[in-house]
């Protein structure tokens, strides 16, 4: 045992040394290949949200142009620059930084890499950058168009929403406009919401407490149930779900497809297409033709999905009417 | 005069348990809805504490402290989950579960019983094992086939105010109450009860009475864990239906401070459990009534009220005079 | 006067368990990757390269470990008076904010006077927080685990409503919940690639090792810890003395927070300090509560969070395995006596720590 | 008795580390005896007794039992075999009443419940049979030390046992407590158990053993009966070397009163008051002893005057000055000394080296600190000079105080204390479980202070301490002074009755406060 322990210390450290010289990938540097990485927010890849969707859309692009891809994930906010530098120096032609958090860094890093374009996602951009593309959306007019099919859909008068925290700008766009959504269809309608009581490290991941706040919310009367907080707000559409006769609606992306569970209640999401943005703004790239300054992106309501024979003719034309005014700028979210 | 400060002191909770009844008594003649929404939703944000606290105090009375519990929710929420969407049969998911936990718990007795490590190290490296593996092992777009329903027990439900509240709950909410209650019996009125608590008092004088002390510690850490285990199964499969990493969100640290104000006794830890679950209820409640009050300020009541009432009147609790020290055999 | 050997057997002696843990988590972490698919040498070797491979990634190592020292010297410290500042992580909060707002606050200041005066702002706020838990365990006997984890809430809580309410930063186009920058002559610089802040962490253990064993205050913390009883018959106040202990070692965590503000953020916003105190228990653990064992276990973790960015861009290997291999090495190197099962090596003696002795007595 | 041994021992040994705690031993027990195990602290009786209760396993040897040699590995064997014991520390849960702590380990079941009506009336008989009376309901905690014992005993009587072992019995009763407990010995070995009695006090042997085995640095040096040898030669049996039993000091010079207490009135930490208005005087140059069952309010009474337990009324002036608040550094500053009773909880920390243990309350004090710094060099120094002075066997001042033995870390305290310049010390339970070497040693060096003219208050319930020490001595019950007076104005019957709380007290006594005649 003494030795072989040994010998593993050896070959460990000898492994240690080697690999000090390994290099980088270098296909990055050929002028024909587009590389393109994404550095996350806070979180995983996979969150079921705005990450993942960027994520899809970069992916896209490897599909259908043939970009080189890769992610980093972020463990620490102060890592975003470390993470953003990481594939500027490799040589990578287009970063996405993911996240309104990413803001600061993606600009400065902007500064600091002027040949490598930055997609910034959720990113406002109040001074334009040559090369940074900020996509961002009117989460507003995406709440509006929801409080909207909820207060048309709610039989009770009450409708609720269960939110993530309202540290973070989007979730509060939403949420503001859900409520004036709902006010648009009937001013007497009861909307009930409520953040999550905890920080940042907690509301975005708590889906027990978004479930036990749903339930709360049904047990008052609520009939629709908008989810709109990562994880926290799934939690809340799980549980309407388990409940007959109940309507919920997703947020960012068309939950249908990422949240199966959901499928009894899930008549649509207030979706952002960042997925649809990214790729675009790839495809933009690829062709030289980046725009720099606020790109602004889609949003909207999903497909209906299994409920689209249930929805009567008149809510859905109200709703595309609704979507027409809030594009035209003859409905207001405010 | 120790008994008369126990009396003073219960005094104290029943005033205020008795207080607290009025006013919910009140405030269902005022909306009931709204009271039957609120107190069923505090008892469902209380379970998983509850289970927590449970699982505490069986180490604890045993003499091993848990600090671990936060770990051992997680992942046993976590394999319950994969297990479920594996099989697709719940009641095997809760099953495996439970056994985690249990795994989880043998883990935490080796390490604190048999290798004798500092308790509260032992539930660190849960922790962090937990936040890692569940982290490194989880993979998006696995999907459960539902979660365990509620079942509601027929006439039962139709009593005003404790019906719908008590008697339409899903089965591990239910098996919570029972477990309060067994934990309860088996701590206090069964000879392995004794001999736990004996353990967690004064184990050599236990070993000298020819009783296990290893063994009495190992079996309640891992029935300690398995119930925890069962907290774990609450969260992803009848509350959510899916797993989130670092899901359980600080309710294994909660479910501590829930074990302490409860004394260390089941019951006392379940209306502690109670208290806490009322109180993120009522804040949620407070903001669904449009409070403007920024939510961070309602969002961190329950835990000054903490602070408040252990600094105020449960602060001289007695823990088992044991607890945190690893026995050795002369 | 000491023999340069037997001082240098002395310290393989104390590290070699340490080391071993290291050594055997890796090679388990190694399955595991390997399990996943990833080539484990391929990312330990990124990981290497990405702490340690390099000016900037040295920095970056040290920059990770410099909080960590002090929420671990914050936590060893109070370890020492028998007391667990589980609270660590909501003293940091308020150290760093209570820094931010000195940084940003006190304008027309000269650099000489401001960085230092905000730092000890900083360091006083969490010192104060954390003499609120004291105080709570010395008068009232409420257990410091239990307040301190409602104080943790109650912190962030807090925080979280100043930095999105008053202390918000204003500047036009925010919509960010956050305090403004702090302003330049608060900030504490690099040196090269030598971040200011950790040679304030080694000053700091220092410090702290120094007061532990040559001052008569360290004497009374000590005796605290091992026997209250025998420290009120040898005159000392008890109660005061937790108090004081809980407020040093609150202003060892707040100052980690002040660190962090005006060394590497220069503002506070929330989220950006998560978990910061609470690993400060792993350190002091890993460390063995001894100041240098602090800095060392605080430049392995530190080495490894640098140094998983590289290794996800290189290898494709997901942070979380850190998490798996740094709660192997803190099993192994608890749980020692199967590392010396494999080294073969008898116990010494006087060697085992233990840091609880249950809750209060 | 040429019966059958019931218990054989043959040729055990057991070895700690390098040290031979147990030197190929060979013991034997018959049915219905009491056979004293004699021995000095140390000398490996306690060792013995744990291999025969499988606590601890022999290196070699054999233990037969009515002819069957045995293993016996943990307790549970020994009490399958009908060996039981009592722990010299009793083995009791505070919190668990009687009832539950008798019956622990071998409960009366009812299905999964504990059937406690069914166990407590077997246990009521057990109380009658043997004549034990105790409340079965009361917490153990609230009991007095006698009934503890009483409770450790019946744990054994429950589980039928036919050997009993009592380790150290006597140690913390009153002279009536341990009439009683010999009537109850003898009581069982009528019945036909047998007593393994461990102790080291002589007077005790004399009185209850029907054989005597005495043992020495892990060896047996002989077995003999009461009716063989006299007290002496088992001292000189037990210690290797004639020791003086009696304590020469010079006549009492008593000169003015430095310590004065007046109405002192004391609650205990759950605020029952257990001190009632305690008054006396103690001069410079006297030896004041207090004697007392434990548990009579002199634990309280030593804590308050050391300022570890604060005091509702009362006033206590030390060398002529008002102490306005009792706390132990200005205490000390004023020249009092505090050699605590349970030195392992009070006076030392265990952990530390025995030079830091010297220093612990003038650790703040230069030399041993200027400004905040502590001086290891003068600590070290002044720690060497007192290993020497005080003869405390240990490798060094830097050893933990946790490796010495009883009597040397006694002696720490002792160092400690005494190398000052004081006034007044109070001494309380000062020789508890030491050996009889250390006993001369710390008694020697009380009278040596009192000669020096300091004020000594000794607290003990050793009576042959007190009556052997003191000058004037009082006896403390139920809170109060019940008597004081020099101490030839006693007889030993008259203490332990005054003690019980029995009897009027002699001629030209004080009852209270109040002069009698």
């Amino acid at each position: 045992m003494c030795i072989l322990f040994r010998k593993l210390i050896i070959v460990l450290f000898f492994v240690c040394l080697n690999s000090v010289v390994i290099a980088a990938a270098s296909d990055c540097r050929k002028k024909e290949i587009l590389c393109v990485g994404l550095v996350t927010d806070v979180g995983t890849v996979d969150d079921k949200s705005f990450n993942q969707s960027a994520w899809e859309g970069v992916q896209q692009s490897a599909e259908e142009i043939g970009t080189v891809i890769k992610y980093l994930e972020t463990r620490d906010p102060k890592d975003y620059m470390v993470n953003i530098s990481l594939f500027a120096e490799n040589d990578y032609d287009v970063v996405v930084t993911v996240g309104f958090g990413l803001g600061e860094a993606t600009s400065q890093a902007a500064k600091q890499f002027s040949d490598v374009k930055f997609i910034g996602v959720d990113q406002f951009q109040a001074n334009a950058l040559s090369n940074v593309a900020g996509l961002i959306f009117h989460e507003d007019q995406a709440g509006f168009q929801a409080g909207a099919l909820a207060a048309m859909l709610s039989k009770s008068g009450v409708i609720a929403a269960v939110l993530g925290t309202n540290l973070v700008p989007p979730v509060v766009a939403f949420k503001e406009g859900y409520v004036s959504g709902a006010r648009y269809i009937n001013a007497k309608i009861q909307v009930i919401s409520t953040y999550h009581p905890g920080g940042l490290a907690v509301a975005f991941t708590d889906p027990e407490w978004g479930a036990s706040t749903a339930k709360q919310a049904i047990d008052q009367g609520a009939d629709v149930v908008f989810g709109a907080g990562g994880t926290t707000g799934n939690g809340g559409l799980i549980e309407a779900a388990s409940h007959s006769e109940k309507y919920c609606i997703g947020v960012d992306t068309d939950q249908w497809l990422t949240l199966p569970a959901a499928h009894p209640c899930l008549v649509s999401s207030a979706t952002k297409r960042i997925k649809e943005g990214v790729f675009q703004l790839i495809q933009h790239a690829k062709e030289s033709q980046f725009p720099s300054g606020n790109f602004f992106g889609e949003v909207g309501l999903s497909p209906f999905h299994d409920f689209d024979n249930k929805i009567p003719q008149y809510i859905k034309e109200k709703l595309t009417e609704i979507h027409m005014g809030l594009r035209n700028g003859s409905i207001k979210t405010k | 005069m120790f008994q008369k400060y126990i009396n003073s002191r219960c005094g104290i909770v029943r005033g205020l348990s008795f207080l607290v009844l009025l006013v919910i008594l009140w405030s269902y003649f005022y909306d009931s809805a709204i009271t039957e929404a609120v107190l069923a939703s505090a008892l469902r944000q209380s379970t998983p504490l509850a289970l927590g606290a449970l699982c505490g105090l069986m180490g604890e009375r045993s003499g091993v402290i848990n600090i671990g519990i936060e770990g051992q929710m997680l992942l046993s929420a976590f394999v319950g989950f994969l297990v479920s969407v594996w099989t697709g049969n719940l009641l095997f998911a809760v099953l495996t579960g439970v056994a985690t936990g249990a795994v989880i718990g043998l883990l935490l007795a080796f390490m604190s019983v048999s290798l004798r490590i500092d308790q509260i190290l032992g539930g660190t490296v849960i922790n962090i094992l937990g936040f890692g593996l569940t982290g490194y092992f989880y993979q998006v777009g696995l999907n459960t086939k539902g979660k365990l329903q509620s079942i509601s027990l027929g006439p039962l439900q139709d009593i005003p105010l404790l019906g719908p509240v008590l008697f339409n709950n899903p089965p591990i909410t239910y098996l919570t109450l029972v477990l309060v209650l067994v934990v309860h019996y088996v701590l206090f009125h069964t000879h392995w009860g004794l001999r736990t608590r004996a353990v967690g008092e004064h184990p050599r004088a236990v070993d000298t009475l020819g009783i296990n002390v290893f063994l009495m510690r190992y079996t309640n850490v891992v029935l300690g864990g398995a119930i925890a285990g069962l907290a774990g199964s609450f969260l992803t499969l009848e509350a959510v239906g899916s797993f989130e990493r670092g899901m359980t969100n600080g309710r294994g640290f909660v479910a501590l401070a829930v074990m302490i104000f409860g004394k260390w006794t089941p019951i006392g830890s379940w209306g502690a459990a109670l208290l806490f679950g009322l109180a993120i209820a009522l804040q949620t409640q407070l903001q669904f009534g449009g409070q403007t009050i920024p939510h961070q300020f309602i969002g961190m009541l329950p835990y000054l009220l903490t602070v408040v009432v252990l600094a105020g009147f449960v602060g001289r609790a007695r823990p088992p005079a044991a607890v945190g020290t690893p026995y050795t055999k002369e | 006067m000491i023999n340069p050997f037997h001082f240098l057997k002395k310290v393989w002696l104390t590290i070699d368990i340490p080391c071993a843990a290291v050594f055997l988590s890796a090679a388990i972490g190694a399955v595991l990757l390997n399990f996943s698919g990833a080539n484990p040498l391929d990312a330990y070797g990124a990981l290497f390269q990405g702490s340690f491979g390099g000016m900037s990634a040295l920095g970056r190592t040290l920059e990770k470990a410099t909080p960590l020292i002090f929420s671990g010297l914050a936590v060893a410290f109070a370890f020492k008076a028998g007391l667990f500042n589980i609270g660590t992580q909501g003293q940091l909060l308020f150290g760093a904010l209570a820094a931010a707002v000195a940084g940003f606050g006190l304008a027309g200041m000269p650099g000489w006077l401001h960085a230092p005066l905000a730092l000890l702002i900083g360091a006083f706020a969490g010192g104060i927080y954390s003499a609120v838990q004291g105080a709570l365990k010395a008068y009232t006997g409420s257990h410091e685990v239990i307040t301190g984890i409602m104080l943790n809430y109650v912190a962030i809580n807090l925080t979280d409503y100043l930095t999105n309410g008053p202390l918000k930063d204003d500047t036009p186009g925010n919509i960010i919940a956050r305090t403004p920058l702090v302003m330049e002559t608060s900030w504490l610089h690099r040196i090269g690639s030598f971040p200011v802040g950790f040679g304030l962490a080694l000053i700091a253990s220092l410090v702290v090792w120094w007061f532990l064993e040559r001052t008569t205050f360290g004497f009374e913390i000590s005796t605290v810890g091992h026997n209250s009883h025998a420290a009120s018959y040898a005159g000392m106040n008890v109660k005061l003395i937790i108090v004081w202990t809980m407020l040093l070692s609150g202003i060892l965590a707040g100052f980690g927070g002040a660190v962090e503000t005006l060394g590497v953020v220069h503002r506070y916003q929330p989220g950006f300090n998560i978990g910061l105190g609470f690993e400060g228990i792993t350190i002091a653990l890993l460390g063995k509560t001894h100041p240098v064992g602090v800095v060392l276990a605080a430049l392995l973790v530190g080495a490894m969070k640098a140094g998983s960015s590289q290794m996800q861009f290189h290898a494709g290997v997901d942070k979380a395995i850190i998490d798996v291999i740094l709660a192997l090495i803190l099993f192994f190197v608890a749980a020692d006596v199967l590392i010396r099962k494999i080294l073969r090596r008898r116990e010494t003696k006087g060697e085992k720590v233990l840091f609880s002795t249950g809750w209060s007595k | 008795m040429t019966q059958q041994p019931l218990l054989e021992l043959h040729g055990i040994t057991k070895r700690f580390g390098d040290a031979l705690a147990s030197d190929h031993i060979d013991f034997n027990l018959y049915p219905g005896e009491i056979h004293v195990l004699l021995g000095e602290n140390g000398a490996g009786k306690s060792t013995l007794m744990n291999i025969i209760y499988g606590l601890s396993t022999p290196d070699a040897g054999n233990i037969i039992l009515k002819g069957n040699s045995v293993k016996i590995k943990q307790p549970r064997d020994a009490i399958g075999y009908g060996i039981n014991m009592v722990h010299q520390h009793f083995m009791l849960i505070p919190v668990f009443t009687v009832a539950e702590n008798i019956m622990l380990g071998h409960e009366t079941r009812w299905g999964f419940s504990l059937d406690k009506k069914k166990a407590s009336q077997e246990i009521q008989q057990l109380s009658q049979d043997y004549g034990l009376e105790v409340e079965m309901d009361a917490l153990v905690e609230n009991l007095p030390v006698g009934l503890q014992q009483r409770v450790e005993i019946m744990k054994a009587l429950y589980r039928e046992t036919k050997i009993l072992i009592l380790d150290e019995p006597t140690a913390v009763l009153t002279p009536r407590e341990v009439e009683d407990l010999f009537r109850v010995m003898r009581n069982l070995t009528e019945k036909g158990i047998s007593i393994i009695l461990i102790t080291h006090k002589l007077k005790e042997v004399m009185t209850i053993a029907d054989r005597i085995t005495v043992m020495r640095a892990g060896r047996v040096v002989g077995t003999t009966s009461p009716s063989k040898s006299s007290e002496e030669e088992l001292a000189v049996m037990m210690v290797g070397r004639k020791v003086v039993l009696q304590i020469r000091k010079k006549p009492l010079q008593a000169k003015d009163v430095l310590l004065d207490v007046k109405e002192f009135t004391v609650s205990d930490d759950q605020q029952m008051e257990v001190l009632h208005q305690v008054s006396f005087q103690v001069r410079a140059g006297e030896i004041f002893g207090i004697a007392g069952v434990q548990g009579n309010g002199q634990t309280e009474l030593a804590l308050a005057l050391a300022g570890l337990l604060p005091f509702n009324r009362g006033r206590v002036c030390l060398a002529g000055k008002v102490m306005p608040s009792l706390h132990p550094r200005v205490l000390m500053n004023h020249g009092w000394a505090h050699i605590p009773e349970d030195r392992q909880k009070h006076g030392l920390v265990l952990p530390y080296s025995v030079a830091d243990n010297q220093i612990l309350n003038t650790y703040h004090q230069p030399p041993f600190s200027s400004l905040l710094r502590r001086n290891k060099e003068v600590i070290l120094v002044n720690s060497t000079r007192l290993i020497e002075q005080y003869d405390i066997r240990t490798s060094g001042p830097r050893n933990p105080v946790s490796e010495l033995s009883g009597g040397n870390q006694q002696k720490v305290i002792i160092s400690r204390e005494l190398d000052r310049k004081i006034c007044c010390l109070l001494a309380n339970q000062p020789t508890r479980g030491l050996d009889v070497g250390s006993i001369e040693y710390i008694h020697q060096q009380i009278v040596r202070l009192r000669d020096q003219g300091v004020a000594v208050l000794l607290i003990s319930s050793e009576l042959d301490e007190i009556i052997s020490l003191s000058d004037t001595i009082a006896v403390m019950y139920c809170g109060k002074i019940a008597a004081s007076a020099p101490s030839d104005h006693w007889t030993k019957e008259q203490l332990g009755l005054m003690m019980a709380g029995y009897s009027p007290p002699p001629k030209s006594l004080t009852w209270g406060n109040r002069k009698l005649l």
